[in-house]
């Protein structure tokens, strides 16, 4: 049996992080290909019902990632996000589904080395954390 | 008690409303809502430490809405799910007139937003010392714990949505859990429906909830559902300093933010 | 509505008189002032410069009691004790994280529901004073704030920080005429009192010139560090001056108690180092003892 | 069924050389409602465009997915080659297989696995897919400027000289602005008046230009190309068209001791008056809170005198009402006025002014035409300090920002200053210098060396009379903070720069943001500094910020172009990637309950209050509404939205659901 493999869903928005991941591209930097990346117009659009229906079709590990404070490309939808990941998180956490299953970021149009990075470090996190068997249980029940 | 049957009698009478929201004898020694439309009928009414229920779920039903203007009976939390209501433009100024009794045993007509507003600013800022004390119990649990009590919470929920029904604030006339394109939430009872369902009722109450625990009184299997909605109050206090239910013009925290809300979890 | 008192260590020595008057001004309002019950130092000058916590937990301490003894507000005569007693509440009320912290040390939640009064809110509060002057302290004054009455002006919300007024009010309602100068925020050394009376002698004395050469017959104090400075190192400033300044400098509560009718010893004029001397030419003014007060310090009383 | 045609790309050897593409197009082939699946060297090449034409025609695809590049860079090439071949641009989807990972991984299982995720992903994206049509918004081609000063005068004769509309709304009798009471402006030192005017002159006869002074906005209604405005023109007393601006009624008028705004009150005005003789119009006002015959009901002498019988006591206000298609704010600033510095005795002592006062002492047209002669008695001050940054860069004065303008403008004081008073000693406190600009160190410097301004850094902290001089007290940080005192005989304040009275009541009544400070907030602090959130809504001028003239009119030019931009085409065309409220059949005519939690949450204004009535007119429910020409797409509302009643195109809940979904749930048959 070969080394476990996580399946990372990572929610970016268009603007700022898509086009940092672009970028690292571009650039030509490597990084591990476990995680595949969902456009979406801006963090703001980004539905926490999204990461848990992730968790329940198999991901082990969820980035989500946007423009930084201020850069917003609409000017606040970040801000907006920033409030429900704020919110949600600590939701989670109380229900112990362990948060650092997903990382938040902001990353901009020219950091793609910090896009690089940020994947490696997931991926390196969720491979230590195994497969998410916690829910892993719950999927089993049936599909969604 | 005398004082509210009397104003109650007098609005009846005076056709100010053509309802009155309240609690009266129930079972044992229970208490339930009683919809009161004629004068004769105020005998039944009474407040006492045992009307916990929030009456305020009934303003939005259209049932209850077709019988005309309606005066509510209200406790604290029924007050803050009012202007709650107001803040989301559920109700108007003029829709309903509020009678509580405060806690020197005093009846207080409450018939503007405004009154209810300088009332409803005496409760706790966000929860009481007991209800911190125990969320902080289970706050203070591991992750794994945590799991497992909310999974063995879970199991049992039936997805009848009682919950839902009891909610003053759950008044959306599609709710999400019936959409079916796509399907947010799986329709069967099992774990993983039941933990979604869950996840996205407290998160849709986060900011709104005024923490009257209807929910969990509804609840047919006793999940302690209140202690969701707790956290997420004691969150939105703490992290925006914000409180629902405490002004009929208030914006909804999540629909605002600060440029400088902190956070300390993102890279 | 309860209004608590909180002494601190000055009201009990060097600045006795403030007290002695501020509780005779209060008997002859008929306003009651509670000391807070097994009060302690508030910090001043020393505790912010080493620890933040014991600078946060000391007044702390000192406003949960008051909470604890039902007090509303707590008047706090001494500048130095205001300032750090004021600031401690913004800090905690300010941040949550902070508030619990400190809560922590003193053993007590403090609240922060008792509000921090300075000795001019206090007296401004007090509803139509005109009314209850018996004899108008009618002397052309110069009323000196010095800077922990008002400052940081973000705390403490001092009516114009840099030109405060409050205190030309009142002394107009208790009949003096208090007159537009240029020092009424300017350091008098303050902190130095002990260790370079040099420089508080050069700082009070150009205080001291410009009410004088305004033609002010007193200087109005509300704090214990300025009256220090203008009265007790008066011979040190005329020494540096080499001239006499005979101008006396009276805490505001004096002023009022004179106003009120209050026998002088009442209110410990005669405590002062310079004499509390008026001419007697303007009309009305209140008649005053003559002491030649060299100031009995504290441990001789 | 579906029917969607997939397109594999090479991109030469960019993406081949580590996925195996063929086996990336054999998967995507097996995947039910795929009816075409090929791979190719360089799908954005001509050949391979036609390709795409011509198996949508043969095929009759309902859907595309090209797995190539980015869609960022050739999303719009892919749609256009899909439209020209009569398929729906927007049924047409790119699977990012180079930047996110061609180019990011090496040559393995994993990358060609991790590719035939995305291309799934976008094929069942596509197929909940739905047709779009641009969204056509028609637009009114006249513009309406708020604010005559410089900025609004040259964004009016850019947009005028385009060939367009504009309707120029000023709320003094003349335009004309700060600029207008200026003496000379840095870094050239020339006349402020004699290179305004002719602008003025030119707008007063400009046929594209409608030009409504002594008027102000009363309300805006509508959106970009479609606002409704109406204008409050105050009763100037007279009737414009009768008047010629003679100038009689203004010698004859008995009330002559009236502070004349214009000259920063350091000058007198009479009741029926012009605020400055090259005023546009050159028609009087009669100031009605100071008029003898309003105030007593008797004078009327100018009506007496006026050789055209112009004068019309009982006029009143008039409410003008236009269809402008944009909005340009250019509704300048203020300075900080009064009891604001009371340690400088500001307002308390007559010959401590602000810089407006100073610059009107200096003006050749001025009070004292153009000498240097202090308020109190009229005197020629031997010594003047000037302090810059009075309240700027001030926290405890609540205003942290630079204001700007100042240190150019002290230095041009104190210049003009030396220059008319050559024994005159100039001080300048000062924080830091800061004269980025052309030629505007240059200018500093010869303030300091050839005209021997003395420049102290240090700040001033009190300022007090003692025997007839104003005695500066301040430190010189450059001498060891040493503190000094300066005996001066005047004091000029710089003081801050802020936004005008009333900016805020305004920025609402246009439904623009502004900053904590009440100046205007641009839709992007870097990339699009001359909008506003709102679109159709644009700045120019201190109403943003405070600016000096250059600046000013860089961006008066620079909203003007935005402007003709927009007047440019018949309609408004933009992508219907946008929100959408959902409606449905009766009773519930929309899931919407409209709790309007989206409305504050919207950057752009764009959610409105709909009224859903029955055929009698009553009212069944109101509930959310996006206005197409508003919203710009970010979907914040659609994540908000408990019940699932927003939804925006091209990001569709079915779409982005269905993209989780695929992308994590493999098939045994792709691998």
């Amino acid at each position: 049996m070969s080394e476990f493999q996580p399946k990372i869903v990572a929610f970016v928005c268009n603007w700022c992080t898509y086009a940092g991941a672009d970028l690292t591209g571009t650039s030509r930097m490597k990084y591990s290909p476990q995680v595949s990346i969902i456009r979406f117009p801006c963090t703001g659009r980004i539905d926490f019902m999204l990461l848990l229906k992730a968790f329940a079709n198999g991901a082990d590990g969820i980035i989500v990632s946007g423009c930084h404070p201020n850069d917003c490309h609409y000017t606040s939808g970040n801000f907006h996000a920033r409030r429900r990941w704020i919110l949600f998180r600590g939701l989670l956490d109380f229900m112990g589904i362990d948060t650092r299953r997903i990382e938040f970021s902001w990353i901009s149009a020219a950091e793609g080395a910090k896009w690089a990075q940020l994947v490696n470090t997931t991926a390196e996190n969720i491979r230590k954390l195994g497969p998410f068997a916690n829910y892993e249980k719950l999927r089993h029940q049936g599909v969604s | 008690m005398e004082a509210l049957k009397n104003k109650a009698r007098e609005w009846l009478d005076s056709r100010m409303v053509q309802l009155v929201i309240g609690y009266s004898q129930g079972s044992g020694d229970s208490v339930r809502a009683v919809f009161v439309h004629d004068p004769g009928q105020v005998e039944t009414l009474l407040f006492d430490s045992r009307c916990r229920q929030n009456l305020a779920v009934y303003l939005l039903k259209p049932e209850v809405k077709k019988m005309g203007k309606a005066a509510l009976v209200a406790n604290l939390t029924t007050l803050r799910a009012v202007l709650q209501l107001a803040a989301e433009n559920q109700i108007g100024e003029h829709d309903v007139l509020t009678l509580t009794v405060n806690p020197a045993g005093e009846l207080l007509v409450l018939s503007t937003l405004e009154a209810i507003e300088t009332y409803v600013a005496i409760s706790a800022p966000d929860l009481s010392v007991e209800e911190k004390a125990e969320l902080e119990k289970y706050e203070k649990l591991g992750m794994e714990e945590r799991w497992q009590f909310w999974q063995e919470q879970f199991s049992r929920c039936l997805k009848c949505y009682a919950c839902r029904a009891a909610c003053p604030l759950c008044y959306c006339s599609r709710c999400t859990v019936e959409c079916n394109q796509p399907q947010w939430i799986p329709v069967p009872a099992h774990d993983l429906g039941n933990l979604e369902w869950n996840v996205m009722r407290a998160m849709h109450l986060a900011g709104r909830c005024v923490n009257c625990g209807d929910c969990s009184r509804a609840c047919p299997v006793n999940i302690p559902l209140y202690l969701l909605n707790q956290k997420l109050i004691s969150d939105v206090f703490r992290n925006f300093n914000a409180r629902s239910g405490m002004a009929a013009k208030a914006e909804n925290t999540l629909s605002t933010f600060k440029p400088n809300d902190k956070e300390d979890f993102i890279r | 509505m309860k209004t608590g008192f909180y002494p601190g260590c000055s009201m009990k020595g060097s600045a006795r008189e403030y007290s002695e008057s501020l509780l005779a001004v209060a008997a002859a309002l008929g306003r009651e002032l509670p000391e807070i019950p097994d009060w302690n130092c508030c910090g001043a000058t020393a505790a912010h410069n080493l620890n933040q916590d014991l600078s946060l937990a000391l007044p702390a301490r000192i406003l949960a009691a008051a909470e604890k003894d039902g007090m509303d507000e707590v008047l706090v005569p001494c500048a130095a004790c205001y300032s750090r007693l004021s600031v401690t509440r913004y800090e905690l009320l300010q941040d949550e994280d902070l508030r619990q912290k400190i809560s922590g040390l003193i053993e007590t939640n403090y609240r922060g529901s008792a509000k921090v009064l300075n000795i001019i809110e206090w007296l401004t509060s007090i509803p139509d004073l005109e009314t209850k002057i018996k004899a108008p302290f009618a002397r052309r004054v110069a009323c000196y704030y010095g800077c922990l009455l008002v400052r940081p002006a973000g705390i403490l919300k001092f009516d114009r920080p840099e030109e405060p007024q409050s205190m030309d009010q009142l002394l107009k309602k208790i009949g003096a005429t208090p007159l537009d100068w240029a020092f009424k925020t300017e350091c008098c050394g303050a902190g130095f009192s002990v260790s370079r009376t040099d420089l508080v002698a050069k700082l009070s004395g150009l205080i001291l010139d410009d009410a004088v050469a305004r033609g002010a017959e007193a200087v109005i104090v509300a704090c214990p560090m300025c009256h220090l400075n203008l009265d007790l190192r008066r011979p040190q400033i005329e020494k540096r001056a080499g001239k006499k300044i005979n101008i006396p400098v009276i805490y505001i509560t004096q002023a009022l108690g004179l106003a009120l009718g209050i026998a002088p010893k009442k209110l410990g004029l005669q405590r002062h180092t310079v004499a509390v001397k008026f001419s007697q030419s303007t009309e009305g003014a209140a008649n005053v003892a003559q002491s030649s007060g060299s100031k009995t310090l504290p441990g001789e009383k | 069924m579906a029917r969607i045609g997939v397109f594999i790309c090479h991109c030469g050897e960019n993406i081949s050389a580590t996925v195996d593409v063929q086996k990336v197009a054999a998967a995507a082939a097996r995947i039910p409602g795929v009816a075409h699946s090929v791979d190719y060297k360089y799908m954005c090449s001509d050949p391979g465009q036609q390709m795409i034409k011509n198996a949508i025609k043969e095929k009759n695809l309902t859907g595309v997915v090209v797995a190539a590049c980015s869609p960022r860079m050739h999303e719009p090439t892919f749609r256009r080659a899909c439209a020209e071949a009569g398929l729906n641009p927007f049924l047409c989807e790119m699977a990012n297989i180079r930047e996110h990972c061609s180019w990011v991984h090496e040559k393995s299982d994993a990358t060609t696995n991790k590719a035939i995720d995305l291309v799934r992903m976008m094929i069942e994206k596509v197929k909940k897919s739905k047709a779009l049509l641009p969204i056509k918004v028609p637009v009114t081609k006249t513009a309406l400027v708020l604010g005559g000063g410089i900025a609004g005068i040259q964004a009016s004769l850019d947009i005028a000289n385009t060939g367009h509309q504009v309707i120029l709304v000023e709320k003094e009798p003349s335009i004309g602005g700060h600029m207008s009471q200026l003496s000379e402006t840095f870094p050239t030192l020339d006349c402020s008046q004699c290179i305004l005017t002719p602008r003025m002159v030119e707008v007063a006869q400009h046929p594209n230009i409608t030009l409504y002074s002594y008027a102000e906005l009363e309300s805006l209604e509508g959106f970009i190309g479609n606002f409704k405005a109406r204008i409050r023109k105050k009763a100037r007393s007279l009737d414009e068209k009768l008047c010629t601006g003679c100038g009689l009624c203004i010698q004859k008028c008995p009330a002559k001791k009236i502070p004349s705004e214009f000259d920063a009150n350091m000058g007198i005005r009479t009741a029926i008056y012009v605020p400055f003789p090259q005023a546009i119009p050159n028609k009087p006002v009669i100031d009605r809170g100071h008029c003898t015959y309003y105030l007593k009901g008797k004078c009327r002498l100018c009506e007496k005198i006026c050789p055209t019988q112009a004068i019309r006591f009982d006029q009143e206000d008039e409410i003008i009402a236009v269809d402008v298609g944009a909005v340009v704010l250019a509704t300048g600033f203020d300075i900080k006025h009064g009891d604001f510095f009371p340690e400088y005795g500001y307002g308390k002592y007559k010959d401590i002014i602000d810089g407006l006062q100073f610059e009107r002492l200096a003006s050749a047209s001025g009070p004292t035409l153009g000498e240097i002669r202090r308020p109190s008695d009229g005197k020629i001050p031997e010594t003047v300090v000037f302090v810059a940054c009075a309240g700027s860069r001030d926290p405890a004065k609540g205003i942290e920002y630079c204001s700007k303008i100042c240190c150019m403008y002290t230095a041009k004081h104190a210049m003009l200053y030396k220059h008319k008073v050559h024994e005159g000693k100039p001080y300048v406190f000062y924080m830091d210098i800061r004269a980025g600009g052309k030629m505007y160190e240059e200018f500093v410097r010869r303030a300091m060396e050839e005209d021997g301004v003395q420049y102290i850094r240090g700040r001033v902290s009190r300022i007090y009379e003692r025997n007839g001089k104003l005695i500066v007290k301040g430190a010189d940080t450059l001498l060891g903070a040493r503190p000094m005192e300066i005996q001066a005989d005047m004091v000029v304040l710089a003081t801050a720069g802020v936004a005008n009275a009333g900016a805020e009541e305004l920025a609402q009544k246009v439904h623009i943001s502004y900053d904590a400070y009440y100046f205007y907030s641009e839709a992007h602090p870097k990339l699009r500094p001359v909008e506003t959130n709102t679109a159709g809504i644009f700045l120019a001028g201190a109403c943003q910020a405070p600016k000096d003239i250059p600046e000013s009119v860089a961006q008066a030019s620079a909203a003007a172009s935005k402007v003709a931009a927009l007047f440019s085409q018949a309609e408004l065309i933009r992508e219907p990637l946008i929100a959408v409220v959902d409606r449905s059949a009766p009773p519930l005519y929309s899931t919407c309950v409209g709790c309007f939690l989206c409305q504050s949450s919207c950057p752009y204004q764009a959610i409105e209050k709909e009224e859903i009535r029955g055929r009698d007119g009553q009212l069944i429910k109101t509930v959310a509404k996006v206005n197409p020409g508003l919203c710009q797409g970010c979907g914040t509302c659609v994540a908000l939205c408990r019940s699932k009643s927003i939804d925006i195109q091209g990001f569709s809940h079915e779409q982005v659901y269905s993209e989780v979904l695929a992308l994590l749930n493999r098939r045994e048959s792709d691998v």
